[in-house]
């Protein structure tokens, strides 16, 4: 019989790893709890550092793991343990029996409303990162649309090493997207200033310097070393961001008609929540604790339970993708053991 | 009248910060805007000691609008070509210097 | 700005507000700038809302004052407020409302100070038996007296006989809410409506039928800072930051401002006229300043008390227009009548703006 | 010899007449006002130099070696000599024996300044005359040679390798009119004298084209528009001569006894300098000798380049080119008419406007002076001291950056015994050249003299320097008297002469890289060579000394970017490297950190290798 595989999350970890097991000739199940496949990245448009369209990324997994057997708009009920196996019970009311369970529950984006001062979803002008990539994708957006947008400020690093947001980790990937998001807008509003706001640029990945660079001297795009700490509208509606330029020591000020908000990656509350039915341990960041932080990071301390993603903390796509592979492997590895 | 005055703020207000002058220097000398902040240039500067130099900071005080700042800071540069060797981004330092002598004016000279 | 937004931010700061059985605290210097707020506050909690409120002449200064400018060490301020906390217990009160917004700001911080130092809490005990021998319990409720007005503000809007609205257009009177920084910049949840978007005084305005202005620095200091005033050498720095204020409010033509701690009415009135010998400019309609009130007065104004009996002729900027517009009777003649209808002299007029 | 034309004159003199005296009076006009523009001082020294018999015996030596002979670039390319020189000195010849013939036989027509050129048409032989045929084979020989040189040039002009040049000049269309107008002199003149050899006599050129000619072309009258053309292409190259590149060949001839005089460039325009722009006869020799050129689209910023665009006063270019220059000198070297390209560069930037100049007044030298004035207190009193030489070692910027030059020059400095003081060791101010280079000359002279009374007031006898830039600047525009400035190669050299440091040498092989400013700059090329002779076994680059290609790191250029140095340090590096060295050797702190950038193998500067070698001794 072909060992089942329980994937929870179909995102881009989840189908890259579904797409593999079937290769190696298994049966994986994605859970997955909304209505679509792709997950974040479904709703982003270009990918750093080579600008490849999102969508192909995820229509390319889609198509490599058709053959998997996929649950929409299911939720876990509850797991419980049986003696080798695991019962994951949905809410469709179908129940698995698995002796594996991989666990893509990815991140969730930091709900920017909390940084109140940045005045998100009280402020007209202001908008997170995942506001902008849905205007590009559809070009809705009447905050956008029809608006005169001369100047334009990305805050980066909002929800992420900031103790009072409770999220001290760096989130990663929104240094770089907030210079991908900054260029992109630059091409649209060749006129705009633009400002990024940040406290470290934290440029770690292939390329990603490079971006930096282009930014700066082709596009010509302002960065200011401070965190943004108060946003108000004025009479216009456009925001009045300040900040300290830390790098000068003084206090800068600035009338923006777009604000941007870097919303960064915390831990999904959903992943906790399974990882609860199975006492599995939460780092203190609130990700998925692996077993082991530099070998096994796929790895959870109970047998047959594996991460892959985000779930054990901010990733890139390329990181997630190959966690997945890795993550099949160390699962492939363990049923041939376990054959023997 | 009352032994005070209202003060100006020190805040810069980046609404008002004309950057024309800039657009300038760094139409002649693009890399300027390359500059990462990341302090060699100040920390090698023997006229660092003298007048507090540091092509970070005038490159800053002038996006700034900080004009006259960057203009005291630059009074003892001696043009000696360290900061363009320690560069990690490889800014022409100098040229850049001589470009900010050339294009741009005192105040109350303008 | 989205307003179901600021109404979920509001929601998320409510605060437990008892609605009777109050020990009173006064502010050390509102009785002399706004005197008739607290006689006021007094009169319609006990009087027109026939609620509980206790007072006595034995409570004194919190300390706030001289803790924020840096004279006295915490300790002190602690034994103070620990004194205060021991006539309320003495009283039989258990829910203790203050008038000052510092007042407010440092009971907050001491009690919260307790609580991750209980420690801390028990040399205080000591301190305040060895020197008075009283003893106290934390109280159960701390309020500011503008959460007890806001929370009876429908009530106070039910019973009104104005509404703050101009009577001649029938559109809200566009107010500016300040409130004190102490009120929630530091513990933002023990303020209504966070530290953000404090709806204190906006939900007054709201029920009471004006609609609030949201400008730009309206999170900034009015000025007073404490040292920034009392050193006469900070003074400059005091005043440009109340300047900064107006410069952002000035474009939305704002009909008043309202406020909820001591020293804010008193600096946001009286420097409007420093500004205006210093700069030549006025902020309000027709070279008169912005009128600023406290929350008492603007309750006794809508409640219908007489403009004079609020004290509003102790103000520097000229109130007159806004009873006008508001359609407030008041008889001219008598604004420097005092007590008895004794002649308090009329005052100097300013340079540059208008007053009666 | 009779004359045929009682007048002496013919309408096909006119287009020559015009020609010369155009050229005359363009070329007397300008002389004067070159001098009149040299600034006073130099126009006396100029005039005295005149009648200093010394000097105007070099000036004739000069003018024949150079302006005639091309001996500079005889040395360079024999061919390329053989070509300059033989319608050079074969042109001048004829013009002189030209006139020799019509002192001898036709004094009456000395006044007619066509006379000579156009001599064979105007006369006969006649039997007494043809003693003369020594004149006639002289004639018809130099013309040869002449004609020889033509087709050099021809051929110069599709194959420009086979005489040693990589690249040459893209000649305008003033010096293509010139020279088509020069190449077709000659041959005209031939086919002319060839028509009328019958008549007025000739040799075996002349004669023997004339019986070719006359077996087809047997009437005279043939013989007048060849005449005219003659006269008519002298016409065009003297007309076009003051546009074109050979104006260079009368300004040369001021050129060289101004030089001789000692006058320097002063100004970026006038006198001397215009002098030099006209004198650059565009052979294009710099536009290999420039480091720049490995890059090709550097070619149109060398001093060449330079030259035309100061003729066409086109500003914009004229500041491009100033502002990229290495300042390597190497064209200054190799110009065979001493063009001054790094200095006719800087003195271009020193014109330029600048809204802000930075002042050094408010630098406390008192306080920088407490750095390095030990010597007042401790040296005089140390009687065991045997050599009571104090040396005060000014590291320089740029060896501030590679601190393992200081370490090792202070290293080698004690093993030799030698008292010494560090004037930089926190920090000091900057020699001043590189502010010179960038034309800031009052700035400059600001630190200069900051520095110069900070060496005096030190008690110094002698200033070590390790850097070739502050080097240049120390000996040429410091006033130091008493005072030995010295580079730390040329200091070292002669410790090791004196015996006070013994060095044990390696079989490692050392290239030598001669620093610009150390080498064309300052003319120390042996010193370092035979220190690292001891050291171990010194190969030599492909282009070495006076040729040697500068690292790409210079100080000099302005505008020339971080990355676009990369191919010029590359070229040097493999230029260096021909010889398989094990090390690459250097004296200077800026090329030793250019090179290290980009090299296969260890850069070290003389420094080190001094330092090593005697601590080998000492294990």
């Amino acid at each position: 019989m072909k060992e089942i595989v329980v994937i929870i999350g179909g995102g881009i970890a989840g189908l890259e790893a579904a797409s593999q097991l079937l290769k190696l000739g298994y049966t994986p199940i994605i859970v997955e709890k909304s209505g679509q496949l792709g997950g974040h990245v479904a709703q982003w448009n270009r990918l750093f550092p080579d600008m490849t369209p999102a969508k192909d990324l995820v229509s390319d997994l889609i198509a490599s793991s058709k053959d998997a057997n996929i649950f929409l708009n299911a939720e876990i009920s509850f797991i419980n343990r049986l003696k080798d196996n695991y019962n994951v019970m949905l809410s469709n009311g179908i129940s698995i029996i698995s002796r594996y369970i991989l666990f893509t529950t990815g991140f969730r984006l930091f709900e920017a409303q909390k940084k109140e001062e940045y005045g998100y979803g009280i402020y007209n002008q202001v908008i997170t990162n995942a506001d902008l990539e849905h205007w590009f994708n559809t070009g809705k957006d009447d905050r956008i649309n029809g608006k005169e947008i001369k100047s334009i400020g990305f805050v980066h690093c909002v929800g992420s090493r900031d103790e009072k947001a409770r999220n001290s980790q760096c989130s990663k990937v929104c240094c770089i997207t907030a210079i991908k998001q900054a260029i992109e807008m630059k091409e649209k509003f060749p006129d705009a200033e633009i400002y990024c706001f940040y406290m470290d640029l934290r440029l770690f990945g292939k390329k990603f310097e490079d971006f930096y660079i282009k930014a700066q001297r082709d596009h010509g795009i302002h960065f200011i070393r401070g965190r943004v700490s108060e946003v108000s509208e004025n009479i216009d509606g456009n925001v009045i961001v300040k900040a300290e330029d830390t790098l000068l020591g003084k206090p800068i000020k600035v009338t923006l008609n777009l604000l941007v908000l870097m919303s960064g990656m915390v831990c999904n509350p959903d992943s906790t929540r399974s990882a609860s039915m199975l006492s599995l341990p939460i780092d203190s960041d609130g990700f998925l604790k692996s077993s082991d932080n530099v070998m096994h990071i796929t790895s959870s301390p109970r047998n047959g339970i594996y991460y892959a993603g985000a779930c054990t903390g901010p990733k890139t796509v390329p990181e997630t993708l190959a966690e997945a592979r890795s993550a099949v492997l160390e699962i492939h590895s363990r049923i041939i053991g376990q054959q023997k | 009248m009352f032994g005070f005055r209202i003060s100006p703020s020190s805040a810069i207000n980046l609404d008002n910060v004309s950057r024309d002058r800039f657009s300038e220097l760094c139409r002649i000398e693009p890399d300027a805007l390359r500059c990462m902040a990341c302090g060699s240039c100040s920390a090698t500067c023997p006229a660092a000691e003298f007048s507090g130099m540091s092509v970070r900071k005038v490159l800053l005080y002038l996006q700034r609008g900080k004009e006259e700042e960057a203009f005291k800071i630059m009074n003892n540069c001696m043009l000696c070509g360290k900061c363009t060797m320690v560069c990690p981004r490889g800014i022409n330092t100098r040229h850049l210097l001589l470009t900010i002598c050339r294009i741009y004016e005192k105040e109350d000279r303008r | 700005m989205i307003y179901q937004g600021k109404q979920k931010i509001w929601s998320d700061y409510q605060k437990e507000i008892p609605d009777d059985h109050w020990f009173y605290v006064r502010s050390c210097i509102r009785q002399n700038f706004f005197p008739g707020s607290e006689k006021m506050f007094m009169e319609i909690c006990r009087d027109v809302l026939k609620k509980d409120f206790y007072e006595t002449e034995h409570h004194t200064t919190c300390g706030g004052i001289a803790y924020h400018c840096d004279t006295i060490p915490q300790e002190t301020a602690m034994t103070i407020v620990a004194r205060q906390f021991a006539l309320m217990t003495e009283a039989g009160y258990e829910n203790y409302v203050a008038s000052c917004i510092t007042s407010f700001g440092n009971y907050t911080e001491i009690l919260e100070t307790w609580h991750e130092f209980p420690e801390l809490e028990t040399r205080i005990r000591e301190m305040l038996w060895k020197a008075c021998r009283k003893e106290f319990k934390i109280p159960k409720y701390l309020a500011h007296a503008s959460d007890l007005i806001y929370k009876y503000r429908n009530e106070i809007a039910e019973k009104a006989k104005f509404r703050l609205v101009n009577k001649e257009t029938g559109e809200p009177l566009r107010v500016v809410e300040h409130i004190g920084c102490h009120y929630s910049k530091m513990f933002p949840s023990k303020g209504i409506g966070g530290a953000e978007y404090p709806y204190v005084l906006a939900g007054m305005i709201e029920s009471w039928g004006g609609s609030v202005i949201d400008y730009p620095e309206r999170r900034h200091c009015c000025g007073y800072g404490f040292r920034q005033y009392h050193v006469k050498a900070n003074r400059g720095y005091s005043i440009s930051n109340t300047h900064k204020k107006f410069e952002s409010m000035e474009p939305y033509k704002p009909d008043m401002i309202i406020t909820n701690c001591p020293g804010c009415p008193y600096f946001l009135d009286r420097w409007q006229y420093v500004i205006s010998e210093m700069e030549g400019k006025t902020y309000g309609q027709n070279g008169y300043g912005i009128p600023v009130f406290t929350y008492e007065e603007v309750a006794g104004l809508v409640l219908g008390y007489d403009p004079w009996d609020l004290g509003l002729q102790l103000h520097q900027v000229a109130v007159e227009p806004l009873l006008d517009k508001i359609g407030i009777e008041y008889i001219p003649e008598d604004k420097y009548k005092g007590l008895n209808r004794k002649d308090i002299l009329r005052p100097g007029l300013p340079a540059n703006m208008k007053c009666f | 010899m009779r004359e045929i034309y009682l007048s002496g004159y013919n309408n096909f003199v006119l287009p020559f007449m015009l020609g010369m005296i155009f050229v005359l009076s363009w070329c007397i006009i300008g002389a004067i006002r070159v001098i009149l523009q040299l600034p006073k001082e130099d126009r006396k020294r100029f005039f005295m130099s005149l009648v200093n018999p010394k000097i105007m015996l070099k000036n004739i030596r000069d003018w024949f070696c150079d302006c005639l002979f091309h001996v500079k670039l005889w040395k360079r390319n024999k061919l390329l000599g053989y070509m300059h020189s033989s319608i050079a000195f074969g042109w001048f010849m004829i013009i002189v024996i030209g006139h020799i013939e019509v002192f001898l036989y036709t004094p009456e027509r000395v006044h007619q300044i066509w006379y000579p050129i156009f001599f064979r048409y105007f006369v006969a032989v006649t039997e007494s005359t043809m003693k003369g045929s020594f004149f006639f084979f002289l004639m018809d020989f130099f013309l040869l040679v002449i004609l020889s040189g033509i087709t050099l040039a021809i051929i110069k002009r599709v194959r420009s390798r086979l005489f040693g040049m990589r690249r040459t000049t893209r000649a305008s269309i003033t010096d293509l009119i010139g020279l088509y107008a020069l190449w077709s002199i000659f041959p005209l003149r031939l086919l002319a004298e060839g028509f009328t050899a019958d008549i007025s006599g000739g040799s075996f050129l002349t004669k023997s084209l004339n019986g070719v000619l006359h077996s087809f072309l047997s009437d005279h009258m043939n013989m007048l528009p060849t005449w005219w053309a003659y006269s008519i292409a002298l016409g065009i190259f003297m007309c076009i001569l003051p546009f074109s590149r050979y104006m260079h060949i009368p300004a040369e001839i001021l050129l060289i006894p101004m030089r001789n005089a000692g006058i320097k460039v002063r100004h970026a325009r006038k006198g001397f300098a215009k002098l030099q722009v006209y004198s650059c006869p565009s052979c294009g020799v710099c536009i290999d000798a420039c480091p720049m050129g490995a890059v090709k689209a550097n070619i149109k910023d060398t001093t060449v380049y330079l030259n035309r665009q100061i003729k066409r006063y086109n500003e914009k270019r004229i500041e491009e080119i100033s502002d990229k220059c290495l300042l390597c000198g190497k064209c200054t070297a190799l110009c065979p008419v001493g063009v001054e390209g790094d200095r006719m560069r800087i003195a271009q930037r020193s014109i330029r406007k600048y809204n802000l100049s930075p002042d050094y007044s408010n630098i406390d030298e008192n306080m920088l002076l407490e750095r390095c004035n030990k010597f007042v207190s401790s040296t005089n009193n140390d009687v065991s001291s045997t050599q009571n030489q104090k040396v005060l070692y000014f590291a320089g910027c740029m060896t501030a950056l590679t601190p393992v030059i200081s370490k090792s020059t202070q290293s080698v400095l004690q093993k030799a015994g030698i008292k010494f003081e560090m004037m930089d060791k926190d920090g000091g101010i900057c020699c001043g050249r590189p502010m010179l280079m960038a034309g800031r000359k009052e700035q400059a002279e600001e630190m200069v003299a900051k520095n110069t009374a900070i060496i005096k007031a030190s008690g110094a006898d002698t200033l070590l320097l390790s850097c070739p830039i502050c080097y240049k600047i120390f000996k040429e525009k410091y006033h130091l008297e008493g005072i030995e400035v010295i580079h730390h190669t040329e200091f070292f050299d002669r410790l090791i002469n004196e015996g006070r440091l013994s060095i044990k040498g390696s079989d490692t092989r050392f290239v030598y890289h001669d620093p610009c400013e150390l080498g064309r700059g300052c003319g120390v090329y042996e010193e370092p060579r035979r220190v690292i002779g001891r050291a171990g076994v010194l190969v030599e680059a492909d282009k070495n000394g006076k040729e040697s290609i500068c690292c790409g790191g210079s100080l000099g250029s302005l505008t020339l970017s971080f990355e676009r140095r990369k191919a010029l340090t590359e070229n040097a590096l493999n230029n260096l490297t021909v010889a398989s060295p094990d090390v690459i050797a250097t004296a200077c702190p800026l090329c030793r950190s250019t090179f290290n950038r980009y090299s296969d193998r260890p850069v070290k500067d003389i420094a080190e290798i001094i330092d090593e070698a005697t601590r080998r001794k000492n294990r």
